[in-house]
């Protein structure tokens, strides 16, 4: 095409999302195949064994910790919350995208959606859960963790509704809940064909079995499908609200706290913006290598990457702008505290992370202004990479910068890392990669459902 | 929670404050069986211990044989005894729960404590339960019996009556038990060639000297600070370590208060920052030589007799000129009311001089008394321990009693007492631990404890007191008394015998019951306060020389650290992990240096380096030692704290800092030492709980000048949000209002508070790593901070201003905000108020989200990040307070107000159908305090002392701005500076 | 006819002809089920059902959600153990705002989910069809129409015929 | 093809998914007992000597304070010392072999050790004497005391109990000389209940609700 067209066209029409020419059958069973436990190639192997043994790590750090306390991490008085919150923060927000993705592109009928969707809505099940890990580890008594919810005992004793970590509590617990039932409903047809190939495949009975199940009998009929549309287009709407609903209270975890550094407005819809950011970047450092490697690059094309690309750009201006805001209102308080910590960000202890964090999160990302870049995978997942490194030292800054120094200065301290703070987060990175792999390994990577419907689109389009 | 000693308890009424009005334990039979029927309760407490997620274990209820009489389970009596603290008497009050002792109060009757005390009172409980005290008698390092002992000892009885007891010599520390010198009389009349030597290592033998030279005879000075206007110490510390300093605290504070500020001019000249500088309205740090050549032009200045006109060259600091005119003036406007304390590093001739001083002003008999010494047969320690180490290398000793004390560590080097110690063929050790010397004797027999014994002792005035035992020996150690019979006699009496035999003989067999049960009763034995002498004309001794030190060389201090003192508390956890009360350092002494002296040095904090003596050449002896960089240190001085770098102290205290005893010297004793420091390289990292002293001029303790406070006596020190502020309903406290004030100007950051709500409250102590990492466990800390004078108002920060920065120390414990930033947090509702405004933590609802912390601006909150309380050794159970929940793992804990002292006189006000009298609750941290900087109460009662506090205008609330509500408020520090020195 | 007949099945080749061969069947006043490996466009309206039961069902879920959450928080906090926490209010309304929000959503969202399982009858693991030989492409790229023979006006012959017109690949009997 | 599900097989499923239910079900129920204190509800505790409040209170009718000496002083009740039991037994019953341990105690000074009966977790501090000086009858928590061979627990002493009377003191007070009595509760009324308010002025819901009234 030429030029001009490129720009004046629409941008997910199905030819631009959709290389090559698939038919329903041969899409389906390409995608459908992967789940059908063929051999896995040595280097998914490795993969797998290495991410294994850092699951198992992550699992013996938890044993430990919980046998010896909190104490084993870094945090003191005044820093009682470290890595544990940082590293909190950081999955709640790579967990953002995937429902984002799903819902908000579902909502607005992006048709680039349907490809993506699954790979971000698994990427998000995967990140809440080890989100949702992190702050009852970080209990003083986590065998405890059951009192934040409300439920009748013996004590005739309550949750202390007016605490933000409530809030989180139920926000959480609802984005975990609904954002498993997304990705659930969102599978079932998949199931159900999944279920129908193994039955026709010799020395399957057990895949057609499970898949059975979990598909429930769906059979698309097309009331079914009716309801079925219907449904996913109310959790999509329920979902975007969630999503932003979710990282606000996030947010208010510290901007209900009178720290200065925590006590600030622009919390919410910052730490929103963080999540999108932090959670495109995680979606991009997932697919290009899934795509690479399992060669749907017919599916997963540039323009997707593309999309996702400028949208880290848009982000990352978000955030820029969020940090100003800190820096000026700060300032413009008048307050001496809240003057004080800024400074002390920029020049204190931790300076060398506050200014990492601003090269990663605002400098970096504005190589995506050149388009060469943003088609160039290599660049893409690079970038990608020092995004998701910027937004941890960026929760990090929030977390401990903020309290290490607050109003009296005779209890002011310094929060070192033990070898067991990093052991938590590189593990729990592993435990993520884990999870992802044998999601690669048994269920479609694309939702196939979607896909051909656009297949279908586009056999539909005037050529 | 874990599961703590013994029984739930309340508390008998007439208990109800024990600070005012306790029961007197005193006529209870002594030794009777109770006092050991405790072990039956530790029983029970053993069979309590862990609480499994398997549910509590089967609890077992352990009931009297004979119910002891006046005995009520449950509810704790205070007994009267007196805590003897190198050889002078403390008056305590001690807590008794069901026979554990667990608590030390001051006794308000007793004139050294007046109902305070100091940290060493408080953490000798934990001292009486360490699980690591000497438990049997050693005989030639084998483990033996007293039995065995006793038949040791009989040939040499033998021995010492064909010989009069020559070779037989006898080492204690200070001695004031009128019982003990009594047997001493007795015994060395019966050996007549006996000898009886003294060695304490903090003995002041230059107060010794200096009283020789004034007057020619061993006096005692008494001093009434609450009667000066204007005090001037010269380099003294008037209120940590010697017998009178609680005493003393309260005395000068008298009339220095909120309620009375500038009632008097404090002016301190001192080498090495002590309490009374960082307290004085005026202070200058100056070395030693400096201090006295001031003293001499001074006392030239001020006309006393005898005194040569300049016989120094004037100081060469740039303010000694200006205070040596600002003083005379000051002293001479003040005749009779005025008041010269010399003490520390000066020399005996310059402390004589005061004397001289302060009897040209017209203070003797006014701010100044003397009487006959205290100590009994009063001698240079110094030379008695060297005379001995000197007879014991020619042979001269063959039998060695070292009745307490620790000269193996403690003695001067170069008495080389260790080395002696080889050469005496029968040499005892009595000692509470099997240290250094129990290790290097032939002989090691376990001593009992303070509270395991009876005994007397004097206090700083002469008032004699009994000490009664709260419990019978938990090791069977015997005290001095009886060793010293043994000594005389096989088979001889118990201490209780031994006292009450002495006191028959001064009270008459008739009247004796009474007078007993009296003293008992009182802890102190009536009218037994020594007269004021006259001492005469002081005369005033030729001037010493004083040299400076060689060039590059700095002049040397050792001083008794402020925790562990010589050494003997070094296996005392609650002093170890003590934040010394200017470097706020635990677990640790350093060399302690002035920036600029550093500086020159290019050494800087965390060096560790070799000092050694500067005349001695090589080989010579030199300890290895970390730098602390202190601003209120003299330039040129270097002070090393003693009293560490233990070997035998116990798992506690060995290893802990440097050893700086090697470089005592009997010289140094009397001149001022010399040494050398070069860095050797390598750095120490310390553990320290307050990182800054600066208060990044925000105000939190507030000072204001005297004249600017007569400016305006009302002016609001403290601006804050009006209570009306908010949409939201006011909560009404109408019961009571519990509120706590803290007055600036009397805290004297001697850490009493500390360390009195750690053992009132089971708080743990948690060792050197965790405090390192910043896990200290104090409910109560005592902040330092260097502020400008009046930093309130604007004043632009310049540097210049520096000397004019003066150190404040600033309590604090949980504010108790009305409207608490902490509960809003939590999620539980672990931290909520009660109805009586107080912020209660309940652990056993706690989970340990760690919010509360994170939202306490005053950072008062503490965690248990690990099992902190020590659930294994069971004889620490049995020193907890069963008032109070033993926190474990993974929950958050603070100051409660004394809630289960609040509990106590609420249950008795319920029982009695009143209400809670004022002065009726009075939290730990206020019964100790020696100058009463604390004051707790009722706001709802009008009359409170609280209320009367809070009234003045000084008033105000840490980090008002918050509108957090403090419950605890402070007085701001009214300085009563001198212009002549602005 | 027998009873034993689930109803007649007819395979397609594309969408658009199955869509078509619904419209034709249902004029003919069959009742009639299409399955198709996604949602076509139009079927639901050719199918007669323009609209369905979820969103209310959502709708309830939401309020019903919210209602309790607020209702929970509002009786513990000042009914069943009033407490003083840091000076506010025992109904801190705004406070309570954020939970009852999120169980307001939850609500909603089980609703959907719920509700969409329910009406559409699943799980349902066995079904007639099932036993379909071929019918499993319906999941992959097969269309498949269904005159259901308990059907008011159905007749084994003339939906035999009307299928035949639709030129279907096949057309078989299901059995019950 | 097959269909996937025998029905057989879905009748499988679903009684898995019913046996999963039931398991949690019981999970929970054994970890609750597994928590229980270990002198059981109404199930009665073996005591070195076999005592019987039944016989000493129902038969002999011994006032309660005769052996819980400080239960008016203290908030420990307190156990009756090898003394008082002797006071009676060195005439009564001296050689009943039942009360060997007794003698035994007395003869070695060992003291004998009971097994508690109502045993509160350590951070919960309950405190006798003012229970009594403010009209609550011994027998609203330990029951008919005087027809209990050995001792039984009449309470399950978790919190939600406690509350029951600190949110409705005035409903659970009785006259001060009935405080000892074991007759059952007789009702008050209105006006009884007023006037023992005034003679207890009892604390309000508020302040009995506190954490700080049972909890340090």
């Amino acid at each position: 095409m030429s030029p001009r067209s490129r720009h004046t066209q629409d941008l997910s029409t199905p030819s631009e999302l959709l290389g090559g020419s698939w038919s329903h059958a041969a899409f389906s069973d390409k995608i459908a195949a992967r789940a059908m436990g063929y051999p896995v190639s040595k280097p998914g192997l490795a993969a797998f064994l290495f991410t294994f043994v850092g699951m198992l790590i992550f699992l013996g750090a938890v044993a430990w910790l919980v046998f010896k306390g909190v104490g084993i991490w870094g945090i003191n008085v005044p820093v009682v919350w470290g890595f544990a919150i940082t590293n909190y923060v950081w999955w709640i927000g790579i967990g953002m995208a995937g429902t984002f993705i799903s819902a908000a592109l579902l909502v607005t009928r992006q048709r680039w959606r349907g490809a993506v969707s699954r790979a971000a809505e698994s990427m998000t099940v995967f990140a809440v859960a080890i989100a949702g890990i992190f702050p009852i580890l970080h209990l003083g008594r986590p065998w405890f963790f059951y009192w934040l919810a409300p439920y009748p005992n013996v004590m005739n004793v309550w949750p202390q509704w007016r605490s933000p970590l409530v809030w989180d509590f139920f926000a959480i617990g609802t984005y975990v809940l609904v954002s498993l039932m997304f990705w659930y409903v969102g599978l079932i047809p998949d199931f159900a064909t999944l279920r129908d190939r193994a039955g026709t495949m010799p020395g399957r009975r057990a895949r057609q079995v499970v898949y059975g199940l979990l598909a429930l009998g769906w059979r698309g009929e097309a009331r079914h499908w009716a309801r079925y549309e219907t449904a996913s287009l109310m959790l999509a709407g329920l979902g975007t609200p969630l999503v932003v609903s979710v990282h606000t209270m996030v947010a208010m975890d510290f901007a209900i706290g009178n720290t200065p550094g925590y006590h600030s407005t622009i919390f919410p819809p910052f730490f929103v913006a963080g999540a999108f950011f932090s959670g495109f970047a995680m979606m991009l450092t997932l697919v290009i290598p899934l795509r690479r490697f399992l060669g749907l690059q017919d599916f997963i094309t540039g323009r997707h990457l593309a999309n996702a690309a400028k949208i880290l750009l848009a982000n990352s201006w978000l955030l820029a702008y969020g940090y100003c805001a800190e820096i000026f209102t700060s300032f413009y308080s008048g307050d001496q505290f809240e003057r004080y910590m800024t400074l002390n960000r920029m020049i204190g202890p931790y300076a060398p992370v506050y200014w990492s964090l601003l090269f990663c999160n605002v400098v970096v990302p504005q190589l995506l202004w050149r388009r060469g870049i943003r088609h160039d995978v290599r660049w893409l997942f690079a970038i990608s990479l020092i995004v998701n490194v910027g937004m941890w030292m960026e929760r990090f800054i929030i977390v401990v910068s903020s309290v290490h120094r607050d109003f009296l200065p005779s209890s002011w301290g310094m929060f070192y890392p033990t070898a067991w703070d990093w052991i938590f987060l590189l593990s729990s990175v592993a435990l993520f990669a884990w999870l992802f792999l044998l999601f690669v390994h048994f269920l479609p990577v694309i939702a196939m459902a979607d896909m051909r419907k656009l297949i279908q689109e586009r056999a539909e389009e005037p050529a | 929670m874990s599961r703590h000693p013994v029984i739930p308890i309340a508390v008998d009424s007439r208990a109800a404050s024990a600070r005012r009005s306790e029961p007197r334990g005193g006529a209870q039979r002594p030794d009777s069986p109770e006092r050991r029927r405790f072990l039956g309760l530790m029983a029970a407490s053993m069979a309590l211990a862990s609480a499994g997620c398997s549910g509590p274990p089967q609890e077992k209820i352990v009931p009297y044989v004979e119910m002891p009489e006046r005995m009520v389970p449950g509810v704790p009596l205070f007994y009267a005894t007196s805590f003897v603290d190198h050889g002078y008497a403390q008056g305590v009050l001690v807590e008794s729960d069901t026979g554990r002792p667990t608590k030390v109060e001051g006794n308000p009757q007793h004139p050294a404590s007046l109902g305070a005390t100091d940290v060493y009172a408080q953490a000798s409980i934990l001292q009486l339960w360490d699980p690591e005290r000497s438990q049997t008698v050693y005989g030639g390092g084998q483990l033996a019996t007293w039995d065995a002992f006793r038949a040791a000892l009989r040939p040499r009885r033998v021995a010492w009556a064909a010989n009069g007891g020559a070779g037989l010599r006898i080492l204690t520390g200070t001695v004031t038990s009128p019982t003990f010198s009594d047997q001493m009389a007795a015994f060395l009349a019966r050996y007549p060639h006996a000898q009886w030597h003294r060695h304490d290592p903090l003995h002041d033998d230059r107060a010794l000297e200096a009283a020789r030279l004034a007057f020619g005879r061993p006096l005692d000075t008494q001093l009434h600070p609450a009667r000066a206007a204007v005090i001037v110490s010269l380099d003294a510390d008037l209120f940590v370590g010697h017998a009178a300093a609680v005493r003393q605290a309260q005395d000068v504070f008298a009339r220095r208060r909120a309620t009375n500020p500038g009632g008097s001019r404090l002016y301190a000249l001192a080498a090495t920052p002590n309490l009374t500088a960082a307290i004085a309205d005026q202070s200058l740090a100056l070395p030693p030589q400096e201090i006295e050549r001031l003293a001499w032009r001074l006392a030239s200045r001020l006309g006393v007799d005898g005194v040569p006109q300049d016989a120094f060259p004037p100081p060469r600091h740039p303010d000694a000129a200006r205070w040596e005119q600002a003083l005379a003036a000051a002293l001479n406007a003040q005749r009779g009311r005025a008041l010269i304390v010399g003490g520390g590093s000066l020399s005996p001739a310059t402390r004589a001089l005061v004397h001289a001083m302060n009897a040209h002003l017209g203070n003797h008999g006014a701010t100044v008394a003397y009487i006959d010494a205290v100590e009994t047969d009063p001698v240079n320690h110094a030379d008695s321990l060297a005379a001995l180490a000197d007879d014991m290398r020619h042979g001269k000793v063959d039998d060695l009693f070292i009745l307490g004390g620790n000269p193996v560590y403690d003695a001067p080097a170069d008495a080389g007492f260790a080395a002696a110690l080889r050469q005496v063929p029968f040499s005892v050790h009595l000692g509470l631990y099997q240290d250094e010397t129990g290790r290097a004797a032939g002989w090691h027999l376990p001593q009992a404890h303070n509270y395991e014994q009876w005994s007397d002792a004097r206090a700083f005035d002469g008032t004699a007191g009994i000490v009664q035992p709260l419990i019978a020996p938990l090791y069977g150690g015997r005290s001095a008394h009886e060793v010293l019979a043994l000594l005389a006699a096989d088979g001889a009496q118990g201490g209780h015998a031994l006292v009450q035999d002495f006191w028959r003989r001064q009270a008459g067999a008739a009247a004796f019951d009474d007078f007993w049960q009296d003293a008992l009763m009182q802890g102190v034995v009536a009218g037994s306060a020594a007269r004021a002498v006259d001492p005469g004309r002081p005369r005033v001794p030729p001037p010493p020389a004083l040299p400076d030190p060689p060039s590059g060389a700095l002049t040397l201090i050792l001083a008794a650290d402020p925790s562990v003192g010589d050494g003997s508390y070094a296996n005392n956890g609650w002093l170890q992990e003590l934040p010394r009360p200017f470097s706020k350092l635990t677990w640790d002494n350093a060399a302690i240096l002035g920036r600029a002296t550093a500086q020159t040095l290019g050494i800087d904090t965390g060096d560790v380096v070799r000092v050694s003596a500067a005349d001695a050449g090589a080989g010579a002896a030199a300890v290895e030692a970390p730098v602390w960089i202190d601003d209120s240190q003299a330039d040129g001085v270097v002070t090393l704290p003693l009293g560490y770098g233990r070997t035998a102290a116990g798992a506690v205290g060995n290893g802990v800092g440097f050893d700086a005893y090697p470089l005592k010297t009997r010289a140094g004793v009397h001149g001022h030492a010399a040494v050398r420091l070069e860095k050797i390289g390598r750095r120490h990292a310390f553990a320290v709980t307050q990182h800054r002293l600066d208060d990044e001029g925000r105000d939190v303790a507030r000072t204001v000048s005297l004249t600017q406070y007569r400016r305006d006596p009302r002016g609001d020190y403290a601006p804050e949000p009006a209570q009306d502020e908010t949409l939201y309903p006011q909560y009404r406290y109408d019961s009571y209002k519990w509120g706590m004030a803290i007055d600036l100007n009397a805290c004297i950051g001697c850490n009493a508070c500390t360390i009195a709500c750690q053992a009132e409250n089971n708080i743990p102590v948690v060792g050197r790593e965790e405090v390192a990492r910043g896990r200290e466990m104090h409910w109560i800390r005592v902040d330092r901070y260097r502020t400008r004078l009046g930093s309130h108002d604007d004043v632009p920060g310049d540097e210049g201003e520096a000397k004019q920065t003066r150190t404040v120390f600033q309590p604090v414990p949980c504010m108790q905000c009305e409207n608490a930033p902490c509960e809003e947090v939590c999620p539980v509702g672990a931290t909520v108020h009660d109805s009586e405004g107080l912020n209660v933590q309940v652990y056993n609802r706690c989970v340990g989200t760690r919010f509360c912390s994170n939202n306490c601006p005053y950072k008062v909150r503490r965690f248990n990040f690990l099992q902190y309380t020590d659930d294994k050794v069971t004889t620490l159970w049995a020193q907890r307070n069963p008032d109070v929940t033993v926190r474990r793992r993974g929950v958050m804990e603070k100051c409660t107000y004394c809630l289960q002292r609040i509990t106590r006189a609420r249950l008795d006000a319920e029982r009695e159908g009143r209400r809670i009298r004022d002065g009726e609750v009075v939290t730990a941290c206020e019964a100790v305090c020696p100058t009463t900087a604390i004051v707790f109460g009722d706001m709802n009662d009008p009359k409170s002392r609280v209320n009367r506090a809070k009234a003045s205008p000084l008033d105000y609330h840490l980090l008002a701005e918050l509108n957090t509500r403090p419950r605890t408020s402070y007085a701001a520090r009214v300085v009563n500076d001198d212009p002549e020195l602005a | 006819m027998s009873p034993r007949c689930y109803g007649l099945l007819a395979e397609f080749e594309s969408a658009e002809a199955l869509l078509d061969a619904v419209r034709r069947a249902r004029a003919d006043g069959f009742d009639v089920e299409a399955y198709a490996p996604f949602a076509i466009e139009g079927m639901s309206e050719a199918i007669g059902l323009p609209r369905n039961g979820i969103p209310p069902v959502t709708l309830f879920g939401g309020i019903l959600g919210g209602a309790l959450g607020y209702f929970m928080q509002w009786y513990s906090a000042v009914v069943a153990y009033p407490l003083n926490v840091g000076g506010r209010p025992l109904n801190s309304w705004p406070a309570f705002v954020p939970s009852a929000l999120e169980l307001a959503i939850l609500g909603a969202a089980l609703g959907a989910v719920l509700g969409m399982l329910w009406m559409n009858g699943l799980p349902r693991l066995r079904h007639p069809l099932f036993a379909v030989p071929g019918f499993e492409l319906a999941t992959r790229d097969r269309f498949f129409l269904c005159l259901r023979a308990d059907g008011a006006r159905f007749d084994r012959a003339r939906a035999q015929s009307v299928l035949d017109a639709l030129q279907p690949l096949r057309v078989c009997e299901v059995p019950a | 093809m097959p269909q996937a599900f025998s029905p057989t097989s879905i009748l499988t499923i679903k009684l898995l998914i019913l046996a999963a239910l039931l398991a949690i079900v019981a999970a929970i129920l054994l970890l609750e007992w597994r928590m229980a204190p270990a002198a059981e509800e109404h199930a009665a505790v073996m005591q070195p000597i076999m005592f019987s409040h039944k016989h000493h209170v129902g038969d002999v009718g011994l006032d309660c304070r005769y052996c819980h000496t400080s239960v008016e002083k203290s908030g420990f009740a307190g156990m009756p010392s090898t003394q008082i039991c002797l006071t009676c037994h060195s005439q009564l019953f001296k050689d009943a072999p039942m009360l060997a341990p007794l003698h035994a105690s007395m003869a070695t000074g060992k003291p004998i050790q009971w097994n508690r009966v109502y045993d509160l977790p350590d951070f919960v501090y309950f405190n006798h004497s003012i229970h009594i000086a403010k009209g609550v009858a011994c027998i609203e928590c330990h029951g008919h005391v005087d027809q209990m061979p050995l001792m039984t627990r009449q309470a399950s002493l978790n919190m939600q109990w406690c509350l029951r009377c600190h949110t409705h003191a005035q409903a659970h007070v009785r006259p001060l000389g009935d405080v000892f009595r074991m007759t059952d509760m007789r009702k008050l009324s209105e006006q009884d209940v007023v006037e023992l308010n005034r003679l207890y002025h009892l604390q309000d819901r508020r302040r009995l609700t506190d954490c700080s009234t049972c909890h340090r």
